[in-house]
């Protein structure tokens, strides 16, 4: 039984640094009807910003700088790209996201380097055991991980008190209910673009940092992407709730999956379970787990 | 402006229907089967040949098959790569599994067996629509991936995880010179295309249309969703696996799973949606595009006298690639063929504008 | 150039038929019962009634009293949790909307539901999907067999052309039409299909005085030259006493009125209902 | 003017039209003879289907009862079958009388009565309503034979029957008679009646025109002689068939020469139709061709700048050389450079849009056309002429030889026609397409034709230098200046109003000694013209009596004088002085009819002062007048309007300033 939840407990806390990068993603579809593909790229660059700026200035200065970035980053794709495609079908505008992910590959490791950098949070990296007297031998639990986990988790909390609470929040969720009645209430639509990709640039910076300093902040980190996209798929693209869940399944199905059915097959499925899964789910519930159900009109 | 149609009148639905009504479309299309096959062979270098047309020609075919899809029925796929792949392994194994099969064969066999796993990925269409199927159609990129990757039957246990395929003989003859090659792919895609072409002009191709563009009215007006959809991820799937099994064999010659990943579909999808979806000369000009664009950008710095290192000029490669397909979507979000289409009708209403 | 009118518009002077005088045969369509609820909302409850071969049979109603959930039921878009459908004498099973169409049942929408990135010709082409008969391999060949079956289709698909009038707009996208035409351009891919029975939702919606003659003499014109059954949506109440031969009043999803035009016209339930509501 | 060698006009060899058709029956049986744009092709019919179809038809109507000198309308757009109407009428000897498909029943009733018409073949339901109703006056009319049968269905009329079922019935009795059709073509001969035409009279009830085989075969083997009209002709017959503008160009020449006519769609698609044709022979009445470049000029508007640069660059070029180099005349080399040029930049693709590409000869007649009209289409390579006649001579007259072409004249008479010149100015001519009679109305026949054989147009014209007819007026219009020069006022008033500038003119000067003009400006023209030179005005009054706008008028009299000083016979009747009058002629207030005709002699009365100040010395005239305001009250205007001088011109000086501009 042990060794069984410690999959799952591990499973859960990568799937919540999942939820994190999938609530970029629906922010940004819920506020602008957007598929933003280039979030893992903007993970990417806040991560190597931080990274570089926290080399030569205290952390919450390289922080609070590369906050700005993604802020500039935000205004940015604002002025260049989303109101020169107003009205354009949802496919021209996931293609665009893919023009803004090449274009901060290249525009990030341009600016601050193409090497690995490290981001050290001071967090500790040993590995703790916990509940030995629940378990035979304890629970063994990576610390770190831990606290990257209630990070985000807290981060997923504001966030959703953000946009339940707070006019600029209920705003964001009238734009994505619909475009033409946010406008015709008086919200400027370009604003709130802004505030949803600065928004979304703050998440992928957290989840950067976090991820960062697992892993190192390299290349590699745009692959992120890759792996919230089931998970956004799983929970509904405008569900906030279903990215959080979303991302606990896909984290827990895909650490189960490796563990016990990874070696049966060969090992090397993480690639794809996740898709998998989130496909096998697409054919009960087309919609998504908490996305919006919608009856055909004739 | 060239275009003088007076007298070209049709008497019968068979001419009103040709592919090219229009005596100076068919002059034109003359000419440029004419350079192809005549004098890009007589004039073009080996560079040229291996670097330019003959993946331009087979990321072609590779893209049409894919407009059929996401530009005619409206399914949008992230898999592509993966079905070249499938292509690629299907005409390894039996090649090599076959020894004395017709190359011919072998690259029909393997389109055939790339229908069949495309048209498995494609039963999800049936239920889940937009990005909803991308993402279906990505897992099929990635489970793919690992497929080829991980199962060593299907790379002969190559310890290097690389194939290598044999020699191109058709016929008897072995179609090794860049140029020989060259005119092997070019009358293939030629075929290919008129396929699509005659395809797009049937009653199949308006049941895709017209399911990409009103499903629910397709179906009560008496279109299957069912065939309409199969039958779409079946063709483009079989282009696909015609393609990856020329891009293996006739342009890589050895080559892992990595020549076909996430990366290859991405471009694919550039492809047809920069040269235009629903467009069967969209989908050459978006190859022509993708293939020559990088091409371009990396040859610029020399050109212009700037040294750069590497690294620089990749990434710089990497932005203004992004910008322009940006660009590009901005500009003309109906591709290049939407362009050609304004051009054409411009000339055919000369002087007047409209 | 594009047309807004018909080629001739003229009345006939002394036309012999008289509408009444209309031959309507058996029973072609026979609703029992049918109710319908979407989530918990009732669209339709308990609903009945016929449809008789050769009629005009309007269905008239305020808005969102379920006569285009009507439509939809009966095409097999809805399918009604209770009640019974029979289709020319044989009761039906549940069904998908191809297969209702594959009987002989075509149908046009109350928003225009044309496909917009083809030609007129390829849209009313597409109404004859359901007769094409060759198969994938030789559409690819395309000569031969499958040229053979799109010329003997387009022969037909141009005599609907003629019948409508728009003969100018043949190789148009449909997206550049004129509402009006793309009005008539979806009548013309519903006749491609040569039903049986011709479902028509709110055919002259949003048109203009001349438009809508032109629309009830193509409508009267198709029920009279090929004999076509007309079930008919719409809200323009003299066009439908005018040629309707019998009127289904709908009102919150339920039958309030059921009769020839002048029966209803003077049942005090739907002039409460609905006469009495201006729109 | 003497005549030159009749050519064969058919008398002596005794041809029909039903003859000709059984002539390229045999000769060129599987070449087109008609086609028909329907359901989104060209259907063709070949000479031997043609032929087939005919003697079906013929048959049919035997069957029905039809006889040699019944009479048959025929009633509606152009059709193969109703073209073969025609043909199958002749052969058996019946008369086809093709009528306007336009007319209303009522208009029609006379025709029915005056040709005693038995039998009808009517294009569609819309027709057959007409000739119900046309039948509840005239019950003669036994047999409607209908093309279309849509809408039909229920009508149970007697002597209703389509056109499938007559020639069904025509095969049949074929079969049982297979001599039948041959031996009635047998019994023709070339004199007898092969149509009637129905000329709307300006008073009065419509005559009918008999024309003979001999005398349609005649001109339409005059056009093909003289043009070098064959075979390989494309013609599109969009104009009514009742018109023998048409009928002749589409129905006896095609015969004559046997080339292929064509149908359009449909009324709407006449312009598409063209393009797809791209007819090599072309007649258009001016009213069409004024459309046309209308339309040319529209579209021209919305393009870009430097696209529109080019086109008037190209235009100017296409004014000053066009014609020539389309006359053969000399031009230098770097014009003929730029010309091909524009060719290939604008001439070529405009020919194209307009559906003229092929076209080897096309031909304008009616009314007057304005000579910049005229000129656009010559200039840009469309071999424009003008002819000349009437449905009388079977437009057998006069027409514009290339090589020859004036844009004022109807060109010299054409082989085999004779013209001379009344004393009073009007044109008296002899012509083998002259008509019979007119039917059943000999009165009127004396009336046309005189004891020698003269037919009277009506018309006033005179040869010019080069012998070419110019047509000047209509004869009893024509006046003269008390010094005897004629004095032709719509001559004059149709050059004034060529310009953009003058919608409305009125000349004066029968028995006078000068000649004056009243001029209405174009509100709209004079407007925009004025608004582009900053020009402020506050309504039409204000701006008709501004200076500029006074120099504008006075410069296209000018012009006008200088043409006609060319003409020693006009020379005497230029315009000396004119006014722009102070309000806009009106049908409410009388001045014009409905058609917008000047109604002369009530403006003369009603403007009896100003006609004074014109031919006195002073230069401003004062009034008051009447107007009705638009919302019904009256008004008076009161207004000292201007009277300016314009300048004359000797010949001697028209010459001058002629070479110099040449």
């Amino acid at each position: 039984m042990g060794p069984f939840i410690e999959v799952v407990l591990g499973g859960l806390m990568a799937g919540v640094l999942y939820s994190l990068v999938a609530l970029g993603f629906v922010l940004i579809y819920k506020a602008s009807g957007v598929f933003n593909f280039s979030q893992g790229a903007m993970v990417l660059l806040a991560a190597l910003a931080f990274a570089r700026f926290s080399e030569v200035m205290p952390m919450p200065v390289a922080f609070l700088l590369a906050a700005v970035l993604m802020v500039a980053l935000a205004f940015a794709v604002e002025w260049l790209v989303l109101r020169r495609l107003v009205n354009q079908e949802g496919i021209i505008l996931f293609l665009a996201t893919f023009g803004i992910t090449y274009f901060i590959e290249g525009f990030g490791p341009q600016l601050f380097g193409d090497s690995i950098y490290r981001i050290d949070l001071g967090m500790p990296k040993e590995p703790k055991i916990i509940l030995e007297n629940m378990f035979e031998g304890g629970l063994l639990i990576n610390l770190e991980d831990l606290i990257a986990a209630v990070i985000a988790g807290l981060l997923v909390a504001f966030l959703a008190l953000f946009f339940q609470k707070t006019a600029t929040g209920r705003a964001l969720r009238a734009v994505a209910d619909d475009h033409q009645a946010a406008q015709s209430v008086g919200i400027p639509l370009n604003h709130i673009w802004v505030i949803v990709w600065s928004v979304s640039g703050f998440v992928a910076l957290v989840a950067g940092m976090i991820w960062g300093s697992k892993l190192g902040v390299q290349f590699s980190l745009v692959l992120i992407a890759l792996k919230a996209i089931p998970v956004v798929i799983l929970g509904g693209f405008t569900s906030i709730p279903g990215a959080i869940v979303g991302g606990l399944i896909i984290g827990v199905g895909e650490k189960i999956a490796e563990v016990y059915l990874g070696p049966i097959i060969g090992g090397g499925i993480e690639n794809w379970f996740a898709y998998m899964l989130a496909l096998a789910f697409l054919l009960i519930r087309p919609e998504g787990l908490f996305g919006e159900r919608h009856i055909d009109r004739v | 402006m060239f275009y003088r149609e007076n007298g070209q009148f049709k008497t019968s639905y068979q001419a009103d229907q040709a592919l090219l009504p229009i005596v100076q479309d068919r002059v034109f299309m003359v000419i440029v089967l004419l350079i192809a096959f005549v004098a890009i062979p007589l004039l073009a270098d080996e560079y040229f040949f291996r670097a330019i047309l003959i993946p331009f020609l087979i990321l072609a075919l590779a893209a049409l098959g894919l407009n059929l899809l996401v530009g005619y029925c409206g399914q949008i796929s992230l898999g592509t790569g993966g079905f070249m792949m499938v292509g690629a392994y299907a005409a390894y194994n039996l090649a090599l599994r076959i020894p004395d099969l017709n190359m011919l064969v072998v690259f029909i066999l393997a389109g055939l067996i790339t229908t069949v796993v495309g048209m498995l990925f494609g039963i999800p269409s049936l239920r889940i629509k937009g990005l909803y199927l991308a993402v279906a159609t990505l897992a099929a990129q990635f489970f793919l991936d690992w497929l080829f990757s991980r199962v060593k039957w299907f790379t002969h246990d190559s310890s290097s995880g690389s194939v290598s395929a044999p020699d191109l003989v058709v016929f008897g003859f072995n179609w090794n010179a860049p140029v020989e090659k060259y005119l092997f792919v070019l009358s293939t895609v030629v075929l290919f295309t008129l396929i699509a072409r005659n395809l797009t002009r049937s009653s199949i191709g308006r049941s895709w249309m017209a399911t990409r563009d009103m499903d629910v009215a397709a179906e009560i007006i008496g279109i299957r969703p069912v065939y309409a959809k199969l039958t779409a991820f079946a063709v483009s799937s079989f282009f696909i696996g015609v393609a990856g099994a020329l891009w293996a064999f006739v342009h890589l010659g050895s080559w892992e799973p990595l020549a076909f990943d996430v990366n290859r579909s991405f471009s694919l999808l550039f492809m047809v949606i920069i040269g235009g979806l629903g467009s069967i000369l969209g989908s050459f000009l978006g190859a022509a595009f993708i293939v020559i664009l990088p091409l371009l950008l990396n040859q610029l710095p020399h050109w212009l006298g700037i040294p750069v290192s590497t690294a620089t000029a990749a990434h710089f490669e990497s932005m203004i690639f992004g910008a322009l397909i940006i660009f590009f979507l901005i500009v003309e979000p109906h591709g290049l063929a939407r362009l050609w289409a304004i051009a054409k009708e411009k000339l055919r209403l000369w002087p007047f504008p409209h | 150039m594009i047309a807004t009118g018909p080629m001739q518009s003229h009345t006939p002077t002394n036309a012999p038929v008289e509408r009444a005088a209309r031959k309507t045969g058996e029973v072609i369509l026979a609703l029992e019962n049918i109710s319908l609820a979407f989530g918990g909302v009732q669209a339709l409850s308990n609903i009945s009634f016929d449809v008789r071969e050769h009629e005009i049979r309007a269905i008239i109603g305020p808005n969102g009293a379920g006569k285009s959930s009507m439509l939809n039921v009966i095409n097999g878009v809805y399918h009604p949790q209770q009640g019974t459908i029979y289709f020319k004498g044989e009761k039906r099973h549940r069904m998908v909307p191809h297969k209702v169409a594959s009987q002989g049942v075509a149908r046009t929408f109350q928003n225009i539901a044309l496909f917009k990135g083809m030609s007129v010709l390829d849209n009313l082409m597409t109404g004859r999907t359901l007769m094409m008969k060759t198969g994938i391999l030789q559409q690819a060949m395309y000569w031969g067999a499958t040229q053979r079956e799109e010329m003997a289709h387009r022969v037909r698909v141009e005599e609907i052309i003629e019948f409508l009038e728009i003969q100018s707009i043949r190789k148009t996208p449909v997206g550049r039409l004129p509402y009006g035409l793309q009005k008539r351009v979806e009548l013309g891919r519903a006749l491609a299909a040569e039903p049986t029975l011709l479902l028509l939702d709110e055919p002259m919606a949003g048109m203009n005085v001349e438009e809508k003659q032109d629309m009830c003499r193509f409508v009267l014109d198709v029920n009279e030259e090929f004999g076509t059954t007309i079930v008919l949506i719409e809200h323009d109440m003299g066009v439908v006493m005018d040629i309707s031969d019998r009127v289904v009043v709908l009102d919150y999803g339920r039958k309030i009125g059921d009769g020839v035009p002048d029966e209803v016209r003077n049942n005090q339930a739907v002039i409460d209902a609905y006469l009495g509501v201006q729109h | 003017m003497p005549a030159t060698a009749a050519p064969d006009t058919g008398l002596t060899t005794g041809l029909t039209f039903p003859r000709l058709l059984l002539k390229h029956a045999a000769e060129r049986r599987d070449r087109p003879a008609l086609r028909e744009k329907d359901l989104g092709i060209w259907q063709t019919w070949s000479w031997g289907q043609s032929a087939e179809e005919i003697r079906a038809l013929a048959c049919g109507l035997a069957s029905l009862g039809l006889k040699r000198g019944d009479a048959l309308a025929i009633i509606g757009e152009n059709r193969p079958r109703l073209y073969w109407s025609l043909t199958a009428a002749q052969s058996l000897g019946a008369i086809p009388v093709p009528l306007y498909q336009d007319a209303v029943a009522q208009e029609m009733v006379f025709v029915f009565q005056n040709a005693e018409i038995t039998f009808a073949i009517a294009e569609d339901q819309e027709q057959v309503d007409k000739l119900l109703e046309i039948r509840a006056q005239f019950p003669a009319l036994a047999h409607i034979i209908y093309d279309d049968p849509r809408g039909l269905r229920g009508y149970t009329q007697q002597g209703l029957i389509s056109f499938e079922e007559l020639q069904k019935r025509g095969r049949e009795w074929h079969g049982a008679n297979p001599d039948f059709f041959l031996q009635e073509i047998d019994k023709g001969s070339a004199s007898d009646i092969a149509a009637l035409f129905y000329t709307s009279g300006t008073t009065g009830s419509p005559k009918g025109v008999v024309l003979t085989h001999q005398a349609m075969i005649a001109s339409g083997r005059a056009y093909s002689d003289f043009e070098n009209i064959g075979a390989d002709e494309e013609l599109l017959a969009y104009l009514p068939m009742a018109w023998i503008g048409q009928n002749l160009f589409s129905y006896a020449q095609s015969m004559v020469a046997g080339f292929c006519v064509s149908c359009p769609e449909s009324s709407e698609t006449v312009m598409n139709d063209m393009r797809e044709i791209g007819p090599t022979y072309y007649f258009a009445p001016p009213r069409v061709l004024e459309g046309l470049l209308t339309t040319v000029m529209i579209r021209m508007e919305d393009a870009s700048y430097l696209k529109r640069r080019m086109f008037h660059y190209f235009m100017n070029l296409a004014r000053r050389v066009g014609s020539r180099i389309l006359d053969g005349k000399s031009v230098s080399a770097s014009d003929r450079l730029l010309y091909s040029l524009g060719n290939m930049a604008v001439y070529g693709p405009l020919r194209n849009a307009l559906g003229m590409s092929r076209v080897k000869v096309a031909y304008t007649a009616g009314e007057a056309i304005g000579p910049d009209l005229f000129v656009f289409y010559r200039s840009i390579g469309i071999n424009l002429k003008q002819l000349y006649g009437q449905t009388e001579t079977t437009v057998y007259v006069c027409v514009q030889p290339n090589g020859a072409v004036k844009p004022d004249t109807v060109g010299p008479p054409l082989p085999g026609c004779e013209i001379k010149i009344a004393g009073d100015g009007e044109v008296l001519l002899k012509t083998p397409g002259l008509f019979r009679e007119y039917f059943k109305n000999a009165e009127a026949t004396a009336e046309a034709i005189d004891s020698e054989g003269w037919f009277r147009t009506g018309d006033a014209g005179f040869f010019d230098e080069d012998g070419h007819l110019k047509i000047i007026d209509r004869a009893k219009d024509v006046g003269r200046l008390i010094d005897g020069t004629l004095f032709a006022p719509k001559y004059i008033e149709n050059k004034l109003k060529f310009f953009p500038h003058i919608k409305e003119a009125v000349a004066f000067g029968d028995g006078r000694d000068h000649a004056t003009a009243m001029i209405n400006i174009d509100i709209e023209a004079v407007g925009d013209w004025a608004e582009r030179r900053n020009l402020g005005y506050s309504g039409y009054t204000d701006l008709a009596a501004k200076p500029e706008v006074y120099e504008l008028v006075r410069d296209c009299l000018e012009k006008v004088n200088l043409d006609l000083a060319h003409d020693p016979k006009l020379a005497n009747s230029q315009v000396q002085r004119f006014v722009i009058l102070h309000k806009e002629l009106d049908a409410d207030d009388g001045e014009l009819t409905r058609t917008r005709k000047v109604r002369r002699r009530i403006i003369a009365d009603k403007y009896q002062k100003i006609i004074d100040a014109l031919y006195g010395r002073e230069s401003t005239v004062q009034i008051d007048a009447q107007v009705k305001f638009e919302d019904g009250r009256t008004g008076i205007i009161r207004a000292d309007l201007r009277i300016m001088d314009v300048k004359t011109y000797t010949p001697e000086q028209a010459a001058g300033m002629h070479r110099k501009a040449a």
